[in-house]
């Protein structure tokens, strides 16, 4: 913690960044932080509980940070692959951000790191416990954080394997040892691919049916960089903007397909999401294919081409007649 | 460095040279080969041309064995069982309803991890040793190195080498020392599988590369494969005209023994039908001239070194020494 | 869906198929009068690359109750790669509406060269004979009502 | 679609080519002739059918010519064809599945050598030269044949006498009886006669 | 509201048999947005295309529908009706009720209810219908030819002669390429050089040529009619405008010992040399890996090692110091003729191919392949004429040929045909033949392939008359018994083994596209198959194009080629760039993509589906000229059409005209309800 406070307050202090977006101690639990101050730089915390990402904040749509001049960010390995994604897709030049990399040992489940409902509004769900989850307990804060056990830990901490962001300009801490996998996810997937069509359906209409079309997946989402979401466009209205259950189904449909292969699957959609729709699970899904398919998983570099983009003469082709 | 080791059938019976010198080589160059335990017959050319499934079946059960045992390589000297050990493990890798099949047949855990080697990979991977403790001493010794086909084909499948000129026996001939010839005939086979039922052809065979190797000038056959061996060394006198000189076939590792000093008796070579003690003796010679050149080296170096001393102790200064 | 007089189920089919390709190899199958099902309806694109699943998804909200998209062959594209791009696309596609309920059986993906008249026929009346036992996509049409 | 016939049967039997390319994997319609398979054969000399002889008979469904006849045992395996093969053509193994079919419809058909030899690993898990021979002599009736007459063999410890199984002897013996009944079970599948049985 | 006229089409009988199609005009015209609904019996026939001309006129139409048969047929013919009454040809669609409807069904109310539908869906469609401009895009009316062996050499006189400028640009120091090299030519057996030589001068002499030898290009930008071209010259070390080629350099020259390309190796040259006596331009190089003074420079010697050439010039024009400059050119068209190599059967081979361990991979000396033994039965080559063998000079009185080598050989990588071998082996028989009068020539084949005019008649003559022996079998292996070379092989015909002694034996190993061709493809963003040979747009219908738009393939870089076919290939790629450049503007179809710059973010996911690179980056600034965002914009001269672009793009910033999202939005709608 200290070694990333002291490169926080150097950072700044050097002038070599305006600003250090990391993460702080908030009323709720911990929330992003915005450092342009060396003298703030103690305010920063890293933990298991730092589930947000903040990538999401260099994408050119947030430009209002822009004013704040040069960005160091604080990432774990999961964001760092959205660091990529941006870079990738020409969103961001690697040399415009300073990424101090955290070596990470896993996080929390954010229900239970910050609450449901998503960046410190301490509301929680609106819905019930989706997809058969327990519900959250009490929001932990300060250093009386949950242990990491396969019950608590995040899910996308199972495939994770970028605990040290080779992307990151500046590495910081000990390499906590490994978090305990929970199988939750894989194990959804697997019960819902055994379902009948049918059965897939109901289940789906049960999770879609709390949706508003809020869009706070999109909102949060650090690959959700367009100026106009095709959500948003009108001439013609490919996707409804009254939450019917014709229109959720189509808009979880698109946002999980314009995800596909870029997902760096950090959970925001799912953590952002009021109504507790179980969004992991579609991204997921489509990350399994893709590895399937095109061999490919997500990654930190920014120098692998995506999967959806190139293509090889002989993908597998077995469903076209 | 410790290896699992298939000695096969052919090792334990009429191939006990091979055998004998090839643990004593391993006991040289600080080897250990683990013998799996139990091990069974590969099936070798009678299974393959008679069914598929045992052909497979038989050596998979051996790979088994060796994983069970702990063994992540196996050495199989016999090119025979090298050549059904390896195509078995890449059949099993290659088609994934004959592994099933196979799996069942076996009713015991196995996950094809084992790599088969042969002993001309064994012993390229120790040339540097080879070349350390034999110090050249059959030097000028003449051999040709005979691969056979079992040893390179399918070249698909067995990919050490090159199938067609394969260059790792020769390798390791002249790592002892011994100069490999340039020759013709070096992937023809033997006819090996005929040995007991078509002797004549065989012998057409077999005189056919004893020829090319004499006109290339070779002292002796070098060969790492049992059946190779007992057509060309059993069979020899039926395929030579009087008056020729018997041409001895060695086991690579006997050859290997050789240059490291060994004892033909140690090595069991006295089982041979060609007489080996011309080329034991021309060995010895050879080794004893090696021996004698370099010690005449070694006093000359020691003469030139003593002299330089004497000259720079009285050279002008300034000059330094060379 | 449509209903005949007897009240039998009538399945409606859009296609999305390449101008190149399915689209003339549809055509081949006219003049060499191979006789089909009337339920398919074809929409004319220029290429399985401009064919985005939005078409798809459409589709079923306006009530179709089976989908055939189709182009030419690998190697085959007027534009050379365009259908490798939809090849992906469509296997992302199908995988996801798979997992979210939506039955792959009424969905078709082929195909079909220009030279290939009987392959269409094949594909419309197979995927019409197909989407026929699966019955109408009420469960989609449904969905509109719903809040 | 051709109609079946009443009398005529419902599926025409599968071709020789076609039973090969099921057997091995390799399809030998991919063989165009060049010969170069029978130019490096060691028993080119000696056999009737070549290797590209052999690839010929399966395209043309010569089934009897080719099972019947002596050649298709006249292959030492060296796979110098195999090798060779300009079209990655395998005749190596398509002599082999024809050897095992040949087994299959008549299993005396198997070369004396290869059953003594089979019979003998069956026994004792393992091949044993001397009961080997002995074995071999007795089916081929070549008692008077060189090895024995070479009395060198037996003063130079070359030839075992004793056989003594391994001790999972009954674990090979189940890996033969499982392949027997593998055999049996495509004979009476691919509807193949089963003369001689 | 939209004003649209629908006109309906019985074909004959064809359509109205099975469709009602006065029930069809009767219930579109009751959709809203159409104005004017009829049938008739042919609307394509000249008072058919008249209603449509009328109605257009009288009922002031915005929009036309011709419901017949396919758009395949005869959309043209309605778009040119149409434009002639000034109304926009893409203001008009066809709905297809004929092929996709009356041909494929029976059930007439069916089939009219399916009309009526597909009608419905058209009409909808061409509601969003927009007038689309034909794309215009000028055209520097100057020509790039890459290669000047006999296919660029032909290409670039056949434009000349049209009176269009050529650059030409050959990377060796002389233009001839492969031809050159060869003794004689099948089926005439006349002489390469007395044929040649003159067109390379024809070219070099020629004033709307610019030849640029020793020479690569470099990068390529642009498209059609706008390329822009960077050419770099390399330094020949010598003052090409001071050299008057005396040749008074070479005879200088101290090493005379490297290999000489143009002869295969079988001849030397000196460091500072002229590839061949005819060589097109005669102005020599330096080959600076070989020649002293560079090795010299490259060790770090301060003095010159060597400065005899220089010694020796009488016109001071060798300049050591030179160095490799570039050219820039404008170019409307690009014509590739980069030719061919030759497989080698050696070791080191690149991916995907193996080399002959059975032939002995190169090593036996008097196994040559089928270009060496072309310098060796030339006049001009290094034996003057003489056929012998590399090792010791003798003259070989048995000598084998071994058709396929390398070719037809997927084990070695390459599975196609060569295509010319068949006739250059036999053509070396009978150079054999004519010249070793008690030699025996042997040829070794699989299939004998002479399609061609005097093709068959030639191989027939190299076999009756010259009594060259031909064997139907691929030789299994070579190896050296003393001086003599065996071939073991087997005659397939008479089903024997042959076990033979040849004293020289000469492999026709297979054509392969030159290396680097991969590169040279990708600069040109043209694609090629998975040898490396350029794709052609079509294989049958524009063989001589590429899909890149202004990229013409001629000769041998496209696939294996003789010399007929490769100076066919030439004039017919010569015509298409002087078809292209008959016109100060290139008119292209307006169904290209088009980028909203206001919401494009940037992501460039059209640009990595692109098929053709038509996407570039386009600066966004603001008034202040501050950068904004980089956004997505489409070349219309390099843009196809396909639209894969579009249903890439996650925020639909990107339209395809003809095919808008709108368009086909409203399609769908109005099929299913």
């Amino acid at each position: 913690m200290q070694e990333l406070r002291d490169l926080a307050r150097k950072l700044l202090s050097d002038g070599a960044v305006g600003v250090v977006i990391g993460y702080e101690e908030g009323p709720h639990g911990v929330r992003p932080a915005f450092i342009t101050d060396g003298a703030d730089a103690d305010k920063l915390i890293f933990d298991r509980r730092c589930v947000q990402n903040l990538a999401t904040y260099l994408a050119p749509r947030r430009n209002h940070l822009g004013k704040l001049g040069k960005k160091a960010l604080v990432v774990k390995g999961c964001d760092a692959r959205a660091v990529a994604g941006l870079i990738r897709e020409t969103q961001i030049k690697r040399e415009d951000v300073v990424i101090i990399g955290v070596r990470c040992g896993g996080v929390l489940r954010s229900d239970l790191a910050i609450g449901n409902g998503g960046s410190g509004n301490g509301e929680g769900g609106i819905g019930g416990g989706g997809a058969g989850r327990p519900a959250a307990g009490a929001v932990a804060t300060g250093a009386a954080a949950v242990a990491l056990t396969p019950e608590t830990v995040a899910d996308r901490c199972a495939e994770c394997d970028i605990r040290e962001p080779h992307l990151a300009d500046h590495l910081v801490g000990e390499l906590p040892p490994a978090p305990p996998v929970s199988k939750r996810r894989e194990e959804l997937i697997a019960k819902i691919e055994a379902m009948t069509p049918g059965e897939r359906w109901d289940f789906w209409q049960q999770e879609l049916e709390r949706c508003v079309l809020c869009h706070a997946c999109r909102e949060v989402c650090p690959m959700c960089f367009c100026e106009r979401c095709v959500a948003d466009k009108t001439v013609p209205q490919w996707l409804e903007s009254s939450p019917t259950g014709r229109a959720n189904f189509a808009w979880h449909l698109t946002r999980a397909l314009h995800q596909a292969g870029r997902c760096c699957d950090c959970g925001e959609c799912e953590r952002a999401c009021p109504a507790d729709i179980p969004l992991g699970l579609l991204n997921r899904k489509l990350a399994q294919v893709v590895e399937e398919r095109y061999e490919f998983r997500a990654t930190d570099d920014p120098e692998i081409p995506a999967p959806v983009g190139s293509y090889k003469l002989n993908d597998t082709q077995e469903f076209i007649l | 460095m410790r290896i699992g080791y298939y000695p096969g059938c052919s090792l334990h019976a009429t191939s006990r040279e091979f055998d004998e010198s090839l643990r004593a080589t391993a006991v040289a160059l600080d080897v250990e080969l683990a013998e799996i335990d139990d091990w069974s017959c590969c099936g070798a050319t009678s299974g393959h041309a008679t069914s598929h499934l045992l052909s497979v079946a038989l050596p998979a059960r051996n790979l088994a064995l060796a994983e069970e045992q702990g063994m992540q390589e196996v050495l199989a000297p016999c090119a025979a069982c090298y050549n059904r050990l390896a195509s078995a493990s890449h059949s099993l890798r290659e088609d994934a309803g004959l592994e099933i099949k196979i799996k069942e047949i076996l009713a015991r855990p196995f996950a094809n991890t084992v790599r088969v080697r042969n002993v001309m990979e064994l012993y390229r991977s120790l040339i540097p040793q080879i070349t350390e403790k034999s110090a050249g001493r059959l030097k000028g010794m003449k051999v040709a190195c005979y691969y056979g086909c079992l040893l390179v084909r399918p070249p698909g499948v067995l990919a050490f080498d090159d199938a067609e000129q394969p260059t790792s026996m020769d390798e390791i001939c002249r790592a002892t020392g011994a100069t490999s010839v340039d020759w013709n005939l070096k992937v023809e086979c033997c006819g090996g599988a005929f040995s007991l039922s078509r002797t004549a052809s065989v012998i057409r065979l077999g005189r056919a590369i004893l020829e090319d190797a004499r006109k290339a000038g070779a002292e002796a056959l070098i060969v790492a494969c049992p059946m190779c061996h007992s057509n060309l060394d059993f069979r020899q006198s039926a395929m030579t005209q009087s008056g020729e000189t018997p041409m001895p076939v060695l086991f690579l590792s006997e050859l290997v023994g050789m240059g490291l000093g060994l004892s033909a008796r140690d090595m069991g070579m006295k089982r041979h039908f060609v007489n080996t003690g011309p080329i034991e003796k021309r060995a010895t010679e050879t080794a004893a001239q090696v021996a004698a050149e370099a010690a005449a080296k070694a006093a000359k170096a020691a003469e030139t070194a003593a002299k330089a001393t004497a000259q720079a102790g009285t050279a002008p200064a300034g000059k330094g020494v060379a | 869906m449509a209903e005949t007089s007897n009240g039998a189920f009538e399945p409606k089919v859009t296609a999305f198929v390449c101008n190149w390709c399915t689209y003339t190899g549809a055509d081949l199958a006219g003049t060499s009068r191979l006789q089909m099902s009337p339920n398919v309806r074809i929409i004319r694109l220029p290429c399985t690359g401009r064919i985005d699943p939005l078409f798809i998804v459409k589709a079923f909200e306006r009530g179709a109750d089976g989908v055939i998209v189709s182009g030419c062959h690998p190697a085959d594209c007027h534009y050379t790669s365009g259908n490798y791009h939809a090849r992906r696309r469509f296997a992302l596609f199908l995988e996801l509406a798979g997992f979210m309920g939506i039955d792959p059986k009424r969905i078709t993906f082929s195909w079909v060269s220009a030279s290939e008249g009987g392959k269409w026929r094949d594909v419309v009346n197979d995927t019409v004979t197909r989407v026929r036992e699966l019955g109408p996509f009420t469960a989609y049409r449904e969905l509109a009502g719903k809040p | 679609m051709s109609t079946s016939g009443a009398h005529g049967h419902a599926t025409a039997p599968a071709t020789l080519a076609a039973e090969l390319r099921g057997k091995t994997g390799q399809n030998p319609a991919e063989c165009y002739q060049c010969g170069k398979c029978s130019a490096g054969c060691p028993m080119a000399v000696e056999t009737l059918l070549r290797p590209h002889d052999v690839m010929r008979l399966i395209g043309g469904d010569r089934r009897e010519t080719l099972l019947e006849g002596e050649s298709i045992w006249l292959c030492l395996t060296c796979e110098a064809c195999t090798a060779r093969c300009p079209n990655g053509c395998d005749p190596a193994r398509m002599i082999d599945a024809l050897r095992e079919m040949s087994v299959a419809r008549a299993p005396r058909a198997v070369g004396a050598f290869h059953r003594s030899f089979l019979d003998q690993v069956k026994a004792n898990g393992r091949m044993f030269e001397f009961g080997l021979v002995l074995e071999y002599k007795l089916r081929s009736g070549k008692l008077l044949n060189d090895v024995f007459s070479t009395p060198g063999m037996i003063s130079r410890g070359l030839l075992k006498f004793v056989p003594s199984p391994i001790k999972g002897v009954a674990d090979v013996r189940r890996i033969f009886a499982a392949c027997e009944r593998e055999a049996a079970r495509d004979l009476h599948a691919s509807g193949a006669d089963g003369r001689d049985q | 509201m939209a004003r649209i006229g629908v006109f309906v089409c019985h074909c004959g009988e064809n359509i109205g048999r099975t469709v009602d199609c006065a029930r069809v005009a009767n219930e579109l015209r009751d959709l809203p947005g159409v104005a004017h609904s009829v049938d008739y019996k042919y609307m394509c026939s000249d008072p058919g295309q008249s209603i449509v001309k009328q109605a257009i006129r009288e009922k002031n139409l915005d929009g036309v529908i011709v419901a017949a048969c396919s758009p395949h047929m005869h959309e043209k013919t309605f778009r040119r009706a149409v434009a002639s009454e000034g109304l926009n040809p893409f203001l008009a669609e066809m709905a297809n009720i004929r092929e996709h409807c009356s041909w494929i069904h029976e059930d007439r109310e069916k089939a009219t209810d399916k009309a009526i539908e597909v009608c419905r869906s058209i009409v909808e469609k061409v509601k969003h219908n927009v007038p689309l401009e034909t794309i215009r895009i000028p055209v520097t009316k100057r020509a790039l030819v890459i290669g000047a062996g006999i296919a660029g050499i032909q290409a670039a006189l056949d434009i000349a002669d049209g009176g269009v400028e050529v650059v030409v640009v050959e990377k060796d120091p002389s233009i001839g390429g492969h031809m050159s090299q060869l003794s004689e030519t099948f089926p005439t057996l006349d002489c390469s050089q007395c044929i040649l030589t003159p067109r390379m001068v024809e070219l070099y002499q020629h004033p709307n040529v610019k030849l640029i030898t020793y020479a690569e290009v470099e990068e390529v930008s642009g498209y059609i009619g706008n390329f822009k071209v960077k050419i770099r010259q390399k330094a020949r070390s010598v003052d090409a405008d001071k050299c008057n080629g005396c040749g008074a350099c070479a005879k200088a020259c101290p090493n005379k010992k490297v290999p000489s390309e143009f002869d295969t190796g079988l001849g030397t040259r000196t460091a500072i040399y002229v590839p061949f006596p005819q060589a097109v331009p005669n102005i020599p190089v330096i080959d600076r890996a070989a020649c002293a003074l560079f090795r010299g420079r490259a060790k770090g010697l301060k003095k010159e090692a060597c400065a005899k050439c220089r010694e020796a010039c009488s016109r001071e024009a060798i300049d050591y110091d030179q160095q490799d400059t570039f050219i820039m050119q404008d170019i409307g068209a690009i014509v590739v003729a980069t030719g061919y190599q030759l497989y080698s059967i050696g070791k080191d081979q690149p991916a995907g191919l193996t080399g002959y361990g059975e032939y002995g991979y190169g090593t036996i000396p008097d196994v040559i392949d089928g270009m060496q033994f072309e310098r060796l039965a030339s006049a001009s080559g290094p034996t003057g004429g003489r056929i012998v063998r590399p090792s010791d000079g003798k003259e070989p009185k048995r000598i084998v040929f071994l058709q396929c080598i390398g070719s037809r050989d997927p084990a070695k990588g390459i599975e196609y045909c060569s295509k010319i071998c068949c006739m250059y082996v036999a053509k070396h028989t009978m150079l054999y033949k004519h010249k070793v009068h008690d030699g025996q020539a042997t040829v070794f084949y699989m299939d004998i392939r002479a399609a061609g005019k005097g093709y068959e008649e030639f191989t027939r003559r190299a076999i009756e008359e010259d009594g060259a022996r031909y064997i139907r079998g691929r030789v299994s292996r070579l190896y050296r018994d003393g001086e003599v070379i065996k071939v073991q092989a087997f005659d397939t015909l008479s089903g024997e083994p042959i076990l033979m002694d040849a004293d020289m034996v000469v492999l026709a190993t297979a054509m392969r596209p030159q290396p680097g061709i991969q590169l040279l493809a990708q600069t040109l963003s043209a694609s090629y198959d998975q040898h490396g040979f350029f794709n052609e747009a079509h294989p049958k219908l524009r063989p001589v194009e590429t899909n890149t738009a202004g990229i013409f393939l001629a000769g041998a870089c496209q696939s294996p080629r003789d010399i007929p076919d490769s100076v066919a290939m030439a004039s017919a790629t010569a015509a298409k760039v002087l078809g292209m450049f008959s016109k100060d503007q290139l008119e292209r179809e307006p169904t290209v993509a088009r980028v909203d710059v206001s919401l494009c973010a940037g992501c460039f996911h059209c640009e990595r589906v692109c098929p053709y690179g038509a996407i570039t980056h386009l600066e966004i600034r603001d008034r202040k000229g501050n950068l904004v965002k980089v956004v997505a914009d489409v070349n219309p001269g390099v843009c196809q059409g396909c639209g894969t672009c579009q249903a890439t793009c996650p925020s639909k910033s990107v339209e395809l005209s003809g095919f808008t999202d709108e368009q086909i939005y409203a399609a769908i709608n109005a099929l299913v309800l």
